[in-house]
């Protein structure tokens, strides 16, 4: 879209917004803003170029804190909007961020069907096992049991396995990151943006308002890097490391080529396109 | 004897050809000159079960599928049985007799017509069955069987002309058997008057596909259902034509989604569904009014509540249109009152919607949607698309002395209209987060009373501007005439005729119906409010949507006639009615 | 001097225990025999940002948050900066003259307050600053100590003997210090004339979950939305108690087909939303008013459109609960009109959702659900609770004359008032197909016009007949008065203040707030609308949605008031509102 | 709830409704309709006793045809319907039924959580790769470039894969069954009512009318029984067979026993419940 030719590579600061962000002190999301901001640095996009897609709740505040173009959308769909945003701008990076509970809870159905239709975009879920915004509430990536102040009975059902979901259907990019270890998390968003197709990268990244249990020590304590032998193209071994519960293994489980939901709309195109009143002449011929 | 006007009525088992004998001879008609409007019945079953076909052929353009059939095809004694009743005293029952057996006080002109037995023991070609009763009838009301040549040529041609050939004979084996045992043939005969030949021959769902198309519309998403899938399946296959794309969603919520999706980067954007799928869409409607994107919501209504109806007709979905929504949520509601018209008033439904970057909401429902009919092709040389008002890089919306303020842009800059220039990812220094929430002019989420109170008068501030630019109401009768009909939507129709008919028997009536129900046009409805003496609204609904919404804004008495059987108005049925009506006010 | 009414606002930094000072005071108050009624606004950050908390003090009953504050706690700049113009000019500003530099025009009596000091210096106890500021105010109000004394023993017996002794000292600390440097503070002295000291303190969504469980409730489905969660949590502590149960569904599509399952299979169940997760359940809404399952869903209304202002009020939601729906959708919305009025009007819509087998909307708001107020304890005995009638199997329905037909069960047999006996799986003989389509009297889909027309007209039928046994309106004022205010709900408690003052000053006022909005009562508002000369009806929206639904069916000139900031009426500001209204039609 | 005790085994007949099923002939829902009667009869329960609860769809109208009570709610809703009636009749068997679209497209989000909350139901997908009722739309199931009469330009993306669905997010009864072998069906189905826990029980149920692809024949020779020495409680060879598609195994993959939404909500009540008067009365008391 741009004809601007950046020669100079952009800074961590030149993708923040004019607005500070309103989380609580020490909330893991933070970590995760910063990291957007090196990984689109990393990109070196022009912020005008990049679109920030988000739900509702705490995390999906995100797009207002920076400088890029975005869609604080409603709970729960912002799979659907960014799929629109897509077949119409099919060259712009989008980002989609939010919580568990958008994601998992009320939006699971369209995570799907973004995943099963390979949308190329990169969604970074910021995953706190709570809902954050709404004051405490257990998400449904809360181990069962998980007491909070507005759950004080515990969350009564197990916990989704996200990594498990997104590879069962047929996620072409399937990752964890941490709130605390920016760097790696900058670097999985890098490549989560640069892949062709769905990058989805469940991300814990504490509440510590509303969760006292999966605090930052908490995960610190349970993950362990993937081994640096693992091999991302292996579906089966990437199904056995998602499905450890200890520990929780961070990094890229999975990457594989698929034609994306972009290729599609560009192959149903016709190799010359008219304009809309010939074609509608056209139209109207057969049906005289 | 000639006639202007003629049911036919082809009825039978679905799945057996029902359509296709109804298209074919409905296409021979249009060529022949005369007017046709098509009404169908799909049957409650998935298959099988109950069907017809209906066409109105007439010299005049009609506007109503017609109360009563002058012609009964009946494939089977359930479709003689189901529509006997309907069939005019003096009408002509056509018929196969080793399949239906009249009952032995019809006054039907009766015609046994032996199909299945021409078409398996004389032609050999039994699934030619539906030619040869194309052929019968095309003779009774004296089609030129030039036009029906032609169409079984273009159909067949791709099977080779062995094929072509064989339903050629086909056609004949009906026209000869007509010619042969039906003597008072001519009372049928029907002579085009004016030549409608020119005409194109749509239904509603793709007279609402075109229009997308010509307004520029280059995204649609949709989900299946009843009867709006039409429209996607339209666009799926015509859109990518202009570089657009149209494809089928998880689910309406998707849908909606997408297409905002759509809007927010740049494009014109529209989905399709019906009663359900529509109120799957509210909360993001909402979402729409209050980031103030531009899209177009089509919903074809059936009888409902909830699943209801799928395939019965009903005015239902008004409230829904003009109230749904929580919070206080604008938007507009335009209503096509004829198939034409669902073309036109798409292309209104997206000017309307960049112009006020406001979801507008188009009402048609399964009369509209569903029927084919013969309209005069759209001159489009005359279509008058609106665009986007988008802000200048250089301190200017385009035409606007607003936009980008102190060297900011701001997207929802406060203007006299309410309007703010919009911009797309891409552009430059226009940057800005749509949202749901509560916002100032920059977009950033605020919850004071100032910005809330200025910020809904903008959003409403744009309703009350395009209240004054809507499309001009369909208006029909005597103008001078004390006793108005106010109304909307496919209901036009049957009020259209019902005024003909009224005028010749000496009674004077006028009509309004509005194409913008929400906001009103005040404009228009005022004077005709307060110029007339007894004000009547029929409507294909319960409570009388439209009646009370025109109460709320123009309180006064209305007499209100309302049906809710899952079946448009009859003409003669409304007469009457009205008759009576008026009769208490004289 | 002595008073009796008093508005004490805490204001400070979110998550300083600005809260925990507001509830202690409130419930020694009420101890005291104060009638109390809070008011508080969360911040618009997540954490932090400006908070407040203010409790209304009276020995009458308030009714509502009282538009000035009389005694400001400032913990810190901007808590003085932001609530300084809310406060009485001659209102006590109490702040830590370490935290709080006051303005130098500032006319209120001030009274510097070293809290940290006190707490950190003093007490060595940090923490304790709260309840050092409670005895301040406490005893700036001439509160009997005792009732804080105990309330401290109660709260902290649990962290033992020494705890508590710390806080009775910190509270004793606050007590002395305005002991000796406030001298004229008998002005601030509030003497209860009646007695409150039985009355409860409840908030809206408590009284809510109590209605609920007290109507026989036995399950809840929700899922997590402001204000309306407290209701969801509520519900999912206590309800089991009762052998119910209540939880947090996947999202409110889930929360809403939960709740029709439970009733279906025979339960009185429940959600609870607000405005976006409600135009989420439109869909199902439809279902089950077609399907005739009883069911109730509290709308704790917010400001909107769209996500709007999570945390603020309006009466936005009125059009979405009567009108949402496809097709001709019947539902009854009940609005309560006050914090006790909540308890009642859940059973009521309990009683009517059983009764008439159809879903009910109960609209209460960011007003009525967050804030405490005491309230007299209800008297359970003359609760009356409606149960289902169900289907007996020896050919009756219970007290009902049908049920059974020739044998047959049919679950939608056609009634006089349109209700037909349901059964409970299990129940022999019992079976029937709930559905979303149209059905004939034993439940199967049919799409024949005399099925749709008369099963419309039975569906609808319910709800006229409900009208007539709505709940009575809330009645305030001089029922000779000449000027009515026609109102609902929360807006009920400004108005209720408006017409006291007004009184006082010799205007006559007379309010009705129907309680039932859909269908509206007409032996309630039909006499009322007739006998007034003027009629206003305020209400917190923009497009005056009550007015347009009292106007389309009451055709005269109302006189609309409306505001729509995210805040409830001032009681000031509206009566001199209506005084100009007023004066144009003198 | 009935004291009605039964002597003599009920035949497939006493299942059976007043209405005749309104689908196509050469539908494979009548099969699916069949091994439902005869899995009911297996277990000899009282019509009045079983609830069978659909979406929207032609498969989802089968409770018209049975005796049962039935609740056919709207397209994709039938997951929290099933959940409501069990959270207050967890004594009382429920089947749903219902089609692909409706399970996989618009209510997946919601079957996600039934599985994860292990509801104590038996779900049987008739899987038919199209929408049958609103006239032959390709569904979630369908292949990519699947090509129907409404959707000649074939299907656009990959289609879901129902049984590594299930699995990934926990199912503790995963089956696949066929409409033409409705004994082997009719057992898939007995023993998922016999289990204690969510039983998915995806069902090959073609649709002559509008998927000339996926017909009876297609589905024998692309299926095969899983082995007979399958050992169902092996999680990951449950994933392996599960992601084979050539051939489609039948049969049961993978069965569990875990705690499930009946157990929580009955442990979730205290031991003596009280009339709904003296909790009000006793919560009035903490309030004053
Ligand atoms: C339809 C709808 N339902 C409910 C809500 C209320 N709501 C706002 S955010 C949220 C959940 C937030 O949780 P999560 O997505 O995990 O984000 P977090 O706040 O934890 O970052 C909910 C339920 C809403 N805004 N819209
Ligand atoms: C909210 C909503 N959207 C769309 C529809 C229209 N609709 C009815 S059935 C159906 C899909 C049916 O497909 P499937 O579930 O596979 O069942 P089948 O007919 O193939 O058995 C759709 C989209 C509807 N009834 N409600
Ligand atoms: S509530 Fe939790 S998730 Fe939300 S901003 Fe605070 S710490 Fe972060
Ligand atoms: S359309 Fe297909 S799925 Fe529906 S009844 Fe006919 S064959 Fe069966
Ligand atoms: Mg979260
Ligand atoms: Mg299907």
């Amino acid at each position: 879209m741009s004809s601007v030719v950046t020669v100079e590579k952009r800074k961590v600061n030149d993708y923040k917004g004019d607005e500070r962000p309103t989380w609580c002190p020490g909330c893991g999301d933070f970590g995760v803003l910063n990291a957007v901001f090196k990984a689109l640095s990393d990109h070196n996009f022009d912020p005008k170029n990049v679109i920030i897609v988000s739900g509702i709740g705490c995390s999906s505040r995100l797009p207002f804190f920076t400088d890029a173009y975005g869609f604080h959308t409603v709970h729960g769909r912002a799979m659907p909007v960014a799929a629109g945003i897509r077949a119409v701008q099919p060259d712009m990076p989008v980002l989609a961020m939010g919580g568990d509970g958008d994601a998992f809870a009320i939006g699971v159905g369209h995570l799907i069907h973004a995943i099963r239709r390979n949308l190329n975009i990169c969604y970074v879920v910021m995953d706190n096992a709570v809902y954050g915004l709404t004051k405490g509430q257990t998400s449904p990536t809360a181990e069962r049991g998980l007491a909070t102040k507005a759950t004080p009975q515990g969350a009564s059902d197990p916990a989704v396995n996200p990594l498990l979901l997104a590879l069962a259907t047929g996620c072409t990019f399937v990752a964890r990151g941490f709130s605390s270890k920016p760097k790696e998390l900058a670097d999985l968003i890098a490549r989560g943006i640069a892949h062709e197709g769905f990058a989805f990268i469940d991300t814990y990244s504490p509440c510590p308002t509303f969760n006292t249990v999966n605090t930052f020590k908490y995960y610190r304590d349970a993950t362990d890097d993937l081994p640096a032998d693992f091999d991302p193209t292996d579906f089966n071994a990437a199904l056995q490391y998602a499905a450890s519960e200890d520990p929780l293994y961070l990094g890229l489980y999975y990457q594989a080529e698929q034609p994306t939901f972009e290729d599609h709309i560009r192959n149903n195109k016709p190799e010359v396109t008219n304009s809309a009143m010939t074609v509608v002449e056209d139209l109207f011929d057969q049906m005289s | 004897m000639t006639r202007n006007d003629l049911v036919i009525r082809v009825a039978g088992e679905a799945g057996e050809g029902i359509v296709s004998t109804g298209q074919l001879l409905t296409q021979a008609a249009l060529r022949g000159g005369f007017h046709v409007l098509t009404y169908s019945q799909p049957p409650s079953e998935i298959k099988g079960g109950h069907a017809f076909y209906q066409i109105r052929l007439s010299a005049d353009r009609s506007y109503s599928k017609g109360d009563s059939v002058d012609i009964l095809l009946a494939f089977n004694q359930e479709a003689y049985d189901r529509n006997a009743a309907e069939t005019k005293d003096d009408g002509l029952l056509v018929y196969d007799p080793s399949e239906v057996t009249p009952s032995a006080d019809s006054h039907f002109v009766q015609v046994e017509f032996p199909l299945n037995d021409i078409a398996k023991n004389q032609l050999k070609f039994p699934i030619a069955k539906n030619v040869v009763a194309v052929g019968a009838l095309a003779e009774l009301f004296d089609l030129p069987t030039k036009h029906l040549d032609s169409l079984i040529e273009e159909r067949w041609l791709r099977k080779g002309e062995a094929v072509v050939q064989k339903n050629l004979d086909a056609l004949r084996a009906g026209i000869d058997y007509v010619i042969e045992h039906v003597p008072q043939r001519d009372r049928f005969a029907l002579y085009p008057e004016k030549s409608h030949a020119g005409e194109i021959v749509v239904s509603g769902s793709e007279a609402i596909g075109l229009g997308a198309i010509a307004a520029g519309c280059s995204f649609m998403a949709g989900y299946p259902i009843t009867p709006a899938s039409d429209i996607k399946e339209f666009l799926e296959i015509h859109l990518p034509k202009t570089g657009g794309h149209a494809l089928q969603a998880e689910d309406e919520l998707a849908a909606i989604g997408m297409v905002l999706g759509a809007s927010y980067a740049g494009s014109k954007a529209m989905t399709a569904t019906s009663g359900p799928g529509f109120s799957l869409m509210i909360e993001m409607l909402g979402l729409a009014a209050m980031a103030e994107l531009p899209c177009v919501i089509v919903d074809a209504q059936r009888a409902g509540p909830s699943t209801g109806m799928p395939t019965r007709h009903e005015q239902g979905d008004l409230y829904q249109a003009a109230f749904a929504g929580h919070g206080e949520c604008p938007r507009i509601v335009l209503a096509p009152t004829s198939v034409r018209d669902c073309f036109y008033q798409t292309v209104n439904a997206f000017n309307l919607a960049e112009k006020y970057q406001t979801p507008v909401v188009l009402l048609g429902d399964t009369l509209l949607n569903v029927r084919s009919e013969s309209v005069p092709r759209p001159i489009l040389n005359e279509v008058k698309v609106v665009d986007r008002l988008l802000f200048s890089e250089n301190g200017n919306g385009v035409g606007n002395e607003v936009g980008r303020m102190n060297g900011e842009y701001n997207r929802y800059v406060l203007t006299e209209n309410g309007v703010s220039p919009m911009s797309i990812p891409g552009q430059e220094g226009g940057q800005y987060i749509a949202t749901g929430l509560e916002h100032n002019e920059e977009g950033l989420h605020r919850y004071d009373e100032a910005t809330h109170t200025i910020m809904t008068q903008k959003r409403f501030r744009k309703l009350e501007r395009a209240a004054h630019e809507a499309p001009e109401g369909d208006r029909f009768g005597d103008p001078e005439a004390e006793i108005g009909i106010l109304t909307w939507g496919s209901t036009v129709g049957s009020v259209i005729e019902v005024i003909r008919q009224a005028e010749q028997e000496g009674l004077k009536l006028d009509m309004l119906a509005p194409r913008m129900l929400m906001p009103l046009p005040d404009h228009e409805i005022r004077p005709f409010v307060e110029s007339k003496r007894v004000i009547i609204i029929p409507e294909v609904n319960y409570v009388g949507q439209f009646a009370n919404m025109i109460t709320s804004q123009y309180p006064r008495d209305y007499v209100r006639i309302n049906i809710f059987g899952g079946m448009p108005f009859r003409v003669d049925w409304l007469l009457e009615k009205i008759r009576e009506e008026v009769a208490q006010y004289v």
